[in-house]
């Protein structure tokens, strides 16, 4: 199954979730959230749903700004 | 003397909000955290490294229990980007709070009004207090405010241009017709400007680059402090009319005689 | 930070001196000294009333123990005259401190060069510590260094006028090329203008319409004296560059995407 | 004997010393300091010498300034 | 000195544009229109009085043999009135020039991106040649010479206010980078203020309260033709950079020597 | 319109003054002279070099037919220097016109006060029309003033810097309190500078770098002249008042009407 | 037949036309122009139709302004 | 003789007058002006008075200044 994460197409097997994504990226939750084409993930539902084939996913963090 | 500071359903006492960015170290922003006095901290937020997903992020350098967060939409083109990026921020931070920035290029980091009006419209129909940067005209700022922004932002300068307050006029217009809490974002480079602006009248101000960038944060993060309240105490107290020529502070009578023959 | 004012061989950590002239009363007097903080305060030498010369004078309302008091000269026209105005002054106060001020007439209340210069060298002769009052010109103000001087205070904008700093180019010569602490005196009118001399790098500020003719007067003085310590800080600080381009404070890279083409 | 007190013209008697002058005047001593003939007489020597005619004699205290 | 204004198809030796509002008299106005060596002046569009249809209107004193007449949508609050009346404009006076205003309010009068882009947009398609007011906002003045405008007017200072250019650094941003003609539209209040916005490198002036409020609009109108006329001169020339401390205009060498001992 | 400028027995109707100094050659000179406008300029006055005592002198160079020179005494410290240098001006060039300059450091050039009364007293009591350049100082003008000099020459900022009017208030101060001409000298950068110190109501200006280190000397001439002539023409138009609030040039009624509901 | 002209409603003959409605106001032709229901009339066409019942008519000239 | 010219000490013919310095230097009388000791030598007088032992002696000319 391919799907986009932050930009970069990636290839993952199928029946993915959000969390395990997380994990294999070793991403602590608490860090992060993640939007799946173009609308946020809510944390408790990480494990719900598997990815799709061809889903852009964006994982971001907070950084240093003004 | 309690005069707070009142965004949305928020409450400050501090006046001076102050960023996360450019910090010469984590030690010299923390160190000039506490000596700015801040009560709320902007961040960015960014697509993680992949190649280091698991590295240490902002938050682990702000202490949620003094600061509270104001994420930013910075970096943002177009209102879609700037609403996708406010939605995360609200998942991970844990808060409705939003400094919404939608520039027009990256040479000016000047905001785009109409795609800063949708996004405004739409942050807030979502739920967030929405405070947006802006430029420092009176009718997007009317605008904004009319759409529902719990405080209107203009810039006193362009982004770390450290300028300060390059049209006192206009910041003046924006405050005497706005209804939200006026909080001057941008272009403070030290602590005059500052004290400059809280004297306008405005409600608080927003800055970066004029701490992190001086030689000294946390001394000019001092300073800065300092400034905010000066100028703030400076406008309740109601200053002198200026007047051209001189008028004495000691009497111009009863003045002591010598023989000499005036 | 251990930041002292030396003054001749006196100390001060507060770099503000305020004035005891045009108070709405005696208590709001004593309440703007106290808010200022300062730990030295003007007071001018007058004939006393012949038909009531057993009334108060300032001097009930002044707390030497926490207050050094400065003499001045006011009102004198020649060198004559501040003189006598300094001899009795220190015989009156047992203090050898002097503000020396000989103006050239009441209309702009700007000192005469010559007349300063001449009061000068003999207070200087007579053991005082003398603090010349003077036009923002940095010859006079070498010169009346070189007569040995413990200070020089140029002027920021005529005495009382509130106009502030008007010429910063010249007050930052004279700071540039003074050898003895340079206090700006007269002209500040809010607090900015307090902080926008002190980042210039002079060493303390003289004011007294700026804070006893502002509405209330004591917060004022709370925001000058803020302000001294903002403009002071700032300057130690070092402040960052100007640059009239913006210049992000957060990253421009790593930016969320979302499915909108371009 | 005549002498000018802070510019007004008086009569007074011979002999009269700054001291006693200012007790005619009611005027405490720690709150003034006073000049005669343009010399500044010291708190020490107010009851040394008497005034002479023609005397110029300035009596001045502390007031509001800046 | 060849050095001439093009905007669109249009082509102009002067540099000042000028209005005919305001004025004391139409004498008045003709006079001040003669002095100041203006070749386009503005008008505006309105209702005529049904009561008395016959009477003269403002073309009536207007030389269109030597003066072209920019029509404006002063008094637009939204895009369909101003493209309304920029039609109307047309079929009056026979020209494809227009003014394009569109304000959000009346007490400040300063422009609406959003109806203004929107109109812009509209009347560039609909063939006019557009010069649209705007505030000093660089991006507003990028998006509307992208929408096809053959100028960009960013204001000076509020309209009618005569504080001049408030935010020069805004407007040379705004010169910077565009690639049509620049025109400072309102705010202008004396002549300094016009050398000032020309030595920025602005390509021409449109102003009206400065000249026809002033105490002799006459004379006021030639101050402005030589402001404009100094201060694009002063751009073209390339001033001396500023220094801080003094430079001799006279040799410091092989002085005149006297017999006194130095 | 006849408006002249007087000083002592002289009388021009240029209110220009240019010098002599730093040009790139001779001809850029004469070519700027031509192009100013100006009456009257100035010259140094140096010791011949006794090894090439046959060489030209400035004079081969100024048309004296069309130009009254003004020769100064710069680079003097002290009065008997100034003196006699003016004596030797005199002789030289037989006339009794004297820029009476005594600095009292290099690095500032700025004006010593009293040696510069002492020479004006001296060289009035010799017969000369003395046109003193002294600092913005109110009371050493009207000392000179009171001497019998024929105009007085505050300075604008530090000779040579370009940093134009570093202070206006005291520069009105000046022209409002004078009774002979006031002629503002030095620290002219840019038109728009000559512009400002005019519109403050001074009779004339002197200027040599502003001109002379320009890129285009001649073209900044000429822009010198004509910011002079605004300058003045806006002083005696009378400018409009100032207003923080837009104050509309086209009527607010009888607007065009559509048929969207507003 | 009822229009509004300039915002004001007027009562007119049926099929008066705009030229015959600006002789009927006294307005020379060359100083105003004319819309009808927001669209231009151009000069040419002022005798061409008449008003229709209902039609907002703006007439328009230039004035001071800047 | 001992002269000082310009501040340069020269040796000089006995009698030397302010004109016959000025034709050894070379130099134009129109272009200069002189003193002698901290006078000015009027143009008419340059041929009248001899040079004195230990005179000091200024001459001048107009150049480029501000």
């Amino acid at each position: 199954m391919k799907a986009t994460i932050n930009g970069q197409p990636s290839e993952f097997p199928d029946g993915l979730t959000v969390g395990a994504l997380l994990e294999r990226l070793g991403t602590p939750r608490a860090g992060v959230a993640v939007a799946r084409n173009d609308r946020v993930v809510r944390r408790a539902e990480y494990d719900l749903h598997a990815l799709a084939d061809g889903d852009r996913i964006e994982i971001i963090k907070a950084v240093a700004g003004g | 003397m309690s005069d707070l500071l009142h965004v949305g359903r928020y409450e400050f006492s501090s006046r001076l909000i102050v960023g996360t960015g450019k910090y010469p170290s984590m030690e010299a922003m923390q160190a000039a955290h506490e000596a700015s006095g801040a009560q709320m901290v902007t961040v960015a937020i960014r697509r993680i490294d992949l190649g280091n997903a698991s590295g240490n992020t902002m938050l682990d350098y702000i202490d949620r229990s003094k600061l509270t967060i104001l994420p930013n939409t910075a970096g943002c083109y177009n209102a879609n980007e700037a609403v996708l990026t406010a939605h995360l921020a609200r998942e991970l931070l844990e808060t409705d709070l939003i400094k919404l920035e939608v520039i027009g290029d990256a040479a000016t980091l000047h905001p785009d009004v109409r795609e800063t009006l949708d996004a405004a419209e739409r942050l807030v129909r979502d739920g967030f207090t929405v405070l947006p940067y802006v430029g420092d005209d009176p009718i997007a700022c009317k605008q904004l405010e009319d759409l529902g922004c719990a405080a209107v932002m203009p810039l006193a300068a362009p982004i770390g241009s450290g300028l300060g307050v390059c049209n006192p006029y206009s910041i003046r217009i924006i405050k005497e017709r706005a209804g939200v809490p006026v909080i001057v974002d941008a272009g403070v480079g030290t602590a005059s400007d500052a004290a400059i602006a809280m004297e306008l009248g405005v409600d608080a101000l927003l800055m970066n680059t004029g701490i992190a960038a001086a030689r000294d944060p946390a001394l000019m993060a001092s300073a800065m402090k300092h400034a905010v309240l000066a100028g703030r105490q400076a406008y309740l107290a109601g200053r002198m009319e200026k007047r051209l020529y001189a008028n004495a502070s000691s009497p111009m009578r009863d003045l002591v005689g010598t023989g000499q023959v005036g």
